[in-house]
């Protein structure tokens, strides 16, 4: 997105002043709109598709496979393909790598179904458009593609480790996976202010972006500082990481709960 | 009777339908208009597919400006989570010779019915996401991208509506799903309008010849049918905005 | 040895080149607009590739394909064509050896229906360089242009090209040799190899007269 | 493709005009295939296809290798299609994902691959772990139109010729007879896919096309490289002498009336009928006289 | 509902019309389906038989007439001359989009439901600069193809009368350069339709002092003036093209719209200042007195700054962002854009002290139908 200087310095005026004025009058910690539907692909476990109110899209599907968990021990697995970029671009190969790092805070206990076999769930990333860093919009899908999955029902013995048998599950009944996937923020730093949700015009202003992820009521790693464009990036105020790691503490558990409550 | 038997001698098939049926056929249009200039979502049975087009626009690369006509260019995404098993190859699927052979395929049939000529030094870029394929997939991404460049505003001579027809010993079953697909010998096929006029026909495996005319006379019933059933959304889409419109 | 010129109608220069066991199809198109990466500001740019008779290039085929290359470039008048391209394909037909043990035989072809080739497109060369295959069997006799058979019963094998000026072989222009020998065996290698040239470039003129004559 | 080659807007008209007229460049009528011409190489399974100028090289090869995992009862089959700037400026060194490219490699593919022309449990030779790994590979030389037409024709020939290596199985030990020691084998061809291209001309306007009533599209069989770069659509039909379609493509193009294209059909099944013939009785040929050289070769020895 | 974040979910679908099929399939649609449409042919699931005819015919008689889709006869009548948006064969015409028929004097043509931009010679548009060439910018206008703004189409520093020179050409980035907002006019269109544009009015030029956002072009209706003062100090420019520029309102905007003689006679000089002469000199508005040496002051550098005015306050900026969320509901709801729906909307707006609670779908949606209310009111009033 290219903007002309003078919508530049507007923006990053508006956006550095005491108080702050945000191009749509959001708060620091207010999140644009977004639509999410989930469950809607019955050939895989779980499903979710997150619409920001700026057409920004990902759809995510998880996809559930019977491992043996001596051999195989990661369970959880990210591809994310972004619409128009190449599979080895950096932006596709940062979010890919970030968010299988954020997703070992997952407990894959939860996962395990005998002493020999687990569950490793493969969970695919569609991000079908995006106008700014589309991480937080890819959080958001995961969590939700995670909520909605179901997996079979074991009906085989737990203790396996004796017989040379595949774990067998119920004909149809479905257990609901219950883990607690993370979230991961973005935040723009903008002079001494910083916001949550970066649209594309406040992404393009910003001094520097931060990623915050946050899982089970805690802050965790990573977290890491994003260059969210090429012209206006430098070095900001350490306190305002600080101040980052306070709103995202202060509101990810009700964005958790606004994005469970389906 | 078993469970699994392609075509019963009661006249049914696998999912219940009867030689001659459809799958249900439910579509949107207009569906990612922040996205897109135009954009149809499109169920076929359980194949789930997204098609956005964006142009027609000024084309990026010198090498796809043409003086006399728009450039049409057309990606297929076949998602790794499309199938009930989830594709295992590692690499990009979007390389695949089956891929490319298919957006070929649909660029030289839409070159034809999309009227190019009037959008000179620009491009027609149309995106196609498969969420989820059961069979028969061709002929569905043929109807969304119909509808997609409707949605467009893109200029055109007539619907295209594709499907695909397999042949059960001697009878012709209407728009294949992915099991029936593998159980036999299928014909897909791409309608111009209510013509009997075929933009694309393909033919995968055998099939006797003095067998094929009769196949080609259910597809382009079909064909026929699942025009209509696109016609009859869109007017409903069209209704509802030339409504919003007259708030104008 | 025979040679069938101008064997294709699609390219500028192109020759079916046969000896007893090898077939060899060259197709030289140039000078043409090169692509941007392609392009040399003071010269003629050289595409070249070696196909194999059987399945994908190898390793093997590009190993010809330096060979043929550093022979070409040292003949070509690339002066003459600044910012041009010239393509050369040589499809193997038939290899004429076994292919996991030599690429003699393929390499002297390659080289031979190349120069057919580039004087059939009419690009300028600075000289002729014509390619013989050497045998040195365990008796010591060596053998120009050998068979199969005689290939694998050989001491040693070497492919030699020459530079020929006023119809005579004049420098080595490379030399590709395999298995042992010694000092006086390469003397003796050569000379056979300059009496083949000689021959070959009889062969040679014949060939290109014959064509000039239809013409 | 690399290159765009164009024919010149005066040499299209007069080829459209004389279309029209129903005259072709080369004399021939609208439904009249070209001659092909059959000739062998030295070795087993070494072919040459012209039709008319263009020209088609396929040579089969065969090892011995590990079967699928998922396919242990089963051989090997490849069809490599490979261009080159040799067959014409149109094509690219090295690059096979060019439209054209690979739509002939994936109708090659489906003709006689997909379609088992090849008995490839025949190929296997011991379930799991060995079995053969025949490849075709397709060299085209010279292009002057039909490649598919000619590249189809090539391959099932030079399979049809081509004889591997006896073998001998000692539990998991094989033994590779060598060719002069004893005969080789045939391999198992379970029918003989031929493919027939129609290319179709619109002599009207897109309109009339679309709506007409007439049906005044042209259709020649077998078009060369001039028809070829002029026409509006394709339409390859692969059939065998059983009366089968092996595979039919029509990737898009001029839209065109069903009924046609069923003609085109059964006009493909006379021609497969004359080329499978033709194939035949050249490849009995050629062996046949192999034989004769072999049998003065072992009369010599016996001496 | 979360005031940190608005959530619409559904489970078990793609999308919402979905949903809408599974509630309501036997209902008719209404208005509240706006992203899109369900196939009616729900109900006959399973029904379908090869002898059951589809529905398209009837419905074709059925619905307004006027409503064509792709590859459909329009008439046989040959009287007709055949606009966009159609084709012909013989005597035949057909329609070649989806769209309403319009018919104009013996023109007959289809306009489709939605397309991109389609520019026409004189419509007012928001461009931005997209590649600086050879003596002319290339600006996107949100149309199939970017328009050309000629270096000779532009009012250069130094005065009306002066002339272009190489170093001009030189400099032009220091005019124009890419990213660069403008409003101009459509001058004339090219043969294959690309717009030709010229910024030679005071009105035109170089934008700053405020926020773009953006519409679909359909929304937005052509009229004789589209730059409009709103109240709270803030004047838009609402491009044909869909593009929209809110900013501070100038002296200029103060000017042009504080006429002696009523708005329509102001409306009146614009119409004529845009039929001036290529020098552009009369096409500022008919305070003579004024406009002359205005003309000398804005023709200097400054029109080409990026630097944005200092005076602009907070709250000015937070009006802005109103009323950039006012537009963005507005578009949400499908509803036309006016000057007229604007100012309303920012009344109904101001029931939300915080402007960031506009951005919420059910906020959007009350707001629009506000808009719609307060209009018929005042219809009837009147």
């Amino acid at each position: 997105m290219t903007l002309s200087v003078a919508e530049k310095s507007y923006l990053y005026d508006s956006l550095a002043s005491t108080p702050s004025v945000r191009p749509d009058g959001r708060h620091q910690h207010q999140f644009r709109p977004i639509e999410i539907y989930t469950d809607f692909l019955p050939s895989s476990n779980g499903s979710s598709r997150i619409i920001a109110s700026d057409g920004s899209e990902c759809i995510v599907s998880v996809k559930a496979k019977v491992v043996d968990h001596s051999l195989d021990s990661d369970l959880l697995q990210v591809e994310i393909d972004i619409a128009g970029e190449r599979d080895d671009s950096l932006i596709t190969e940062s979010c890919t790598s970030l968010f299988n790092k954020v997703l070992r805070s997952i407990d894959t206990k939860k996962l395990q179904l005998t002493k020999k076999y687990s569950f490793k769930l493969f969970i695919d990333v569609l991000v079908l458009s995006s106008n700014s860093y589309p991480v937080s919009l890819i959080s958001f899908g995961i969590y939700s593609a995670l909520n909605s999955t179901a997996l079979p029902k074991l009906v085989s013995n737990f203790d396996d480790l004796e017989v040379e048998e595949l774990p067998m599950f119920h004909d149809y009944d479905l257990v609901p996976l219950e883990v607690n996937a993370p979230l991961v923020f973005v935040l723009a730093v903008v002079k001494n202010n910083i916001f949550i949700d970066p649209a594309a015009n406040e992404s393009e202003v910003a001094n520097n972006g931060l990623i915050v992820s946050w899982s089970d009521g805690k802050v965790i790693a990573p977290i890491r500082t994003i260059a969210l464009n090429e012209t206006n990036t430098k070095g900001f105020n350490p306190q305002l990481i600080q101040q980052g790691i306070k709103l995202v503490d202060q509101y990810a558990e009700e964005i958790a709960k606004a994005l469970t409550n389906l | 009777m078993s469970q699994f038997e392609v075509y019963s001698p009661e006249g049914l098939r696998m999912d219940g339908r009867r030689w001659n049926e459809l799958r249900r056929f439910e579509t949107s249009i207009n569906t990612h208009s922040h996205a897109a200039d135009g954009s149809s979502y499109l169920e076929q049975g359980n194949n789930k597919i997204i098609t956005l087009v964006k142009g027609p626009t000024e084309p990026a690369l010198r090498s796809q400006l043409d003086q006399t006509k728009a450039t049409l260019s057309i990606s297929v995404n076949v998602t790794k989570f499309s199938k009930f098993e989830r594709s295992k190859s590692t690499g990009n699927t979007k390389n695949e010779r089956r891929i490319l052979e298919m957006q070929t395929a649909l660029v030289r049939t839409f070159e034809k019915n999309l009227m190019l000529n009037l959008y000179p030094r620009t491009i027609i870029d149309i995106e196609i996401h498969v969420l989820q394929q059961d069979g028969g997939i061709l002929g569905s991404l043929i109807n969304g991208i119909t509808l997609a460049c409707i949605d467009a505003g893109i200029a055109m001579y007539d619907y295209i509506s594709g499907v695909s027809i397999g042949l059960y010993d001697t009878t012709p079953l209407l728009d294949v799903n992915s099991l029936e697909e593998a159980a036999m010998s299928c014909v897909t096929l791409g309608v111009v309008g209510k013509s009997e006029k075929l933009s694309l026909l393909q033919v995968e495996d055998k099939i006797p010849l003095d067998r094929l005319e009769n196949v080609l006379a259910i597809g382009i019933a079909g064909a026929h049918r699942i025009r209509d059933l696109m016609d009859t959304a869109l007017r409903a889409h069209a209704e509802k905005r030339v409504l919003n419109a007259s708030k104008r | 040895m025979n040679a069938e010129i101008s064997y294709l109608d699609n390219v500028d220069g192109s020759c079916l080149y046969n000896t007893p066991h090898t077939r060899v199809v060259a197709s030289a198109t140039g000078p043409v607009e090169p692509k941007a990466r392609q392009e040399l500001p003071t010269q003629l740019a050289l595409e070249l590739s070696v196909r194999p008779a059987a399945g994908v290039a190898t390793t093997r085929e590009v190993r010809i394909q330096d060979s043929v290359r550093a022979v070409i470039t040292s003949i070509l008048a690339a002066y003459k064509y600044p910012r041009q391209l010239c393509q050369l394909t040589l499809q193997v037909l038939q290899a004429g050896e076994s292919e996991e043990l030599f690429h003699c035989l393929e390499l002297a072809a390659c080289v031979n229906s190349a120069v057919f080739a580039l004087v059939d497109a009419g690009v300028a060369l600075t000289a002729l360089a014509l390619a013989t295959t050497v045998a040195l069997a365990h008796d010591g006799t060596a053998t120009a242009e050998p068979s199969r058979q005689q290939l694998m019963d050989a001491r040693s094998v070497h492919t030699v090209v020459f530079r020929i000026v006023d119809g005579k072989p004049e420098d080595i222009l490379s030399m590709d040799s395999h298995g042992d020998f010694s000092e006086a065996d390469i003397l003796k290698v050569l000379d056979v190899a300059e009496t083949s040239a000689k021959q070959l470039n009889a062969q040679f003129r014949e060939t290109v007269l014959a064509r000039v004559n239809i013409v | 493709m690399a290159k765009d080659i164009e024919v010149s807007t005066a040499e299209s008209q007069f080829i459209l005009e004389a279309l029209k007229q129903n005259y072709r460049l080369d004399g021939r009528s609208f439904e009249q295939f070209r001659d092909v011409k059959i000739t062998f190489g030295e070795e087993l399974g070494d072919v040459l296809v012209e039709l008319g100028r263009t020209k088609v090289h396929c040579k089969i090869s065969s090892s011995i290798t590990e079967p699928y995992e998922d396919r242990p009862f089963e051989g090997l089959f490849f069809i490599s299609t490979e261009s080159t700037p040799m067959a014409g400026p149109q094509f690219e060194s090295g690059n096979n994902t060019g439209e054209d490219e690979v739509l002939i490699s994936r109708i090659i593919e489906k003709a006689v691959r997909r379609s088992g022309a090849l008995d490839i449990e025949g190929l296997c030779i011991v379930a799991g772990s060995k079995c053969w790994a025949v490849r075709a590979s397709v060299h085209f030389l010279d292009c002057d139109g039909g490649f598919v037409d000619a590249s189809c024709i090539a391959v099932m020939t030079a399979l049809l010729h081509y004889r591997k290596p006896d073998i001998t199985v000692h539990g998991e030990k094989i033994i590779v007879h060598p060719v002069d020691e004893r005969e080789p084998v045939a391999l198992g061809i379970l029918h003989i896919p031929v493919c027939v291209t129609s290319s179709f001309f619109n002599p009207v306007d897109a309109e009339q096309n679309i709506k007409g009533e007439e049906n005044s599209e042209i259709v020649l069989v077998d078009a060369t490289l001039k028809e070829e770069l002029l026409r509006e659509g394709v339409l390859t039909v692969t059939l065998n002498k059983n009366r089968e379609v092996v595979q039919v493509s029509k990737a898009g193009g001029l839209p065109m009336d069903a009924m046609t294209l069923m003609e085109c059909c059964h006009r493909a099944y006379d021609i497969t009928e004359r080329i499978t013939d033709q194939i035949l009785a050249a490849v009995k040929e050629d062996i046949a006289k192999r034989d004769k050289y072999s049998a003065i070769l072992s009369s010599e020895n016996a001496r | 509902m979360s005031e940190v974040i608005s959530v619409v979910s559904r489970n078990g679908a793609f999308q919402k019309t979905m949903i809408m099929e599974e509630f309501s399939s036997d209902e008719s649609e209404d208005d509240y389906n706006m992203t899109g449409s369900e196939d009616e042919e729900e109900g006959e699931e399973g029904a379908e038989k090869s002898s059951s005819k589809p529905t398209s015919k009837k419905s074709s008689k059925n619905i307004d007439s006027e409503l064509m889709t792709p590859g459909e006869l329009i008439t046989s009548d040959p009287i007709w001359m055949r606009g966009h948006g159609t084709y012909f064969l013989e005597n035949d015409t057909y329609s070649s989009v989806a769209g309403r028929v319009s018919k104009v004097n013996k023109l007959l043509s289809v306009i489709p439901l939605k397309s991109r931009y389609a520019p026409e010679t004189g419509d007012h548009v928001v461009g931005r600069i997209a590649e600086v060439s050879n003596k002319r910018w290339k600006v996107d206008i949100g149309g199939k193809q970017h328009a050309i703004l000629m270096l000779g189409s532009v009012n250069l520093p130094g005065g009306i009368l002066r002339r272009k020179s190489e170093s001009d050409e030189l400099q032009m980035r220091s005019f124009l350069k890419e990213g660069d907002l403008l409003n101009a006019e459509v001058q004339s269109l090219f043969q294959d339709g690309a717009a030709s544009l010229h910024t030679r009015s005071l009105k035109y030029g170089k934008l700053r002092n405020g926020q773009f956002c953006q519409v679909p072009n359909s929304l937005i209706v052509r009229s004789k003036n589209h730059t409009h003062n709103l109240p709270g100090n803030v004047t838009v420019v609402l491009g044909v093209n869909g593009y929209i520029w809110l900013r501070m309102t100038s002296s200029m905007d103060l000017a042009r719209d504080a006429p002696p003689g009523g708005s329509t006679q102001v409306s009146g000089g614009e119409a004529s200042g845009r039929a001036a002469g290529p020098t552009g000199a009369v096409s500022l508005n008919p305070n003579a007195s004024l406009s002359i040496t205005r003309l000398e002051e804005e023709s200097s550098w400054k029109i080409y700054s990026d630097e944005n005015d200092a005076s602009i306050t907070n709250q000015l900026k937070q009006t802005i962002s109103r009323y950039a969320n006012i537009i963005k509901a507005l578009a949400f709801c499908e509803v036309g854009i006016t000057h007229e729906r604007i100012v309303l909307g920012y009344e109904a707006s101001l029931a939300y002290s915080d402007v960031g609670a506009l951005i919420q779908r059910d906020n959007m949606e009350a707001l629009g139908a506000d808009v719609l209310n307060a209009e018929r009111m005042r219809g009837n009033a009147e």
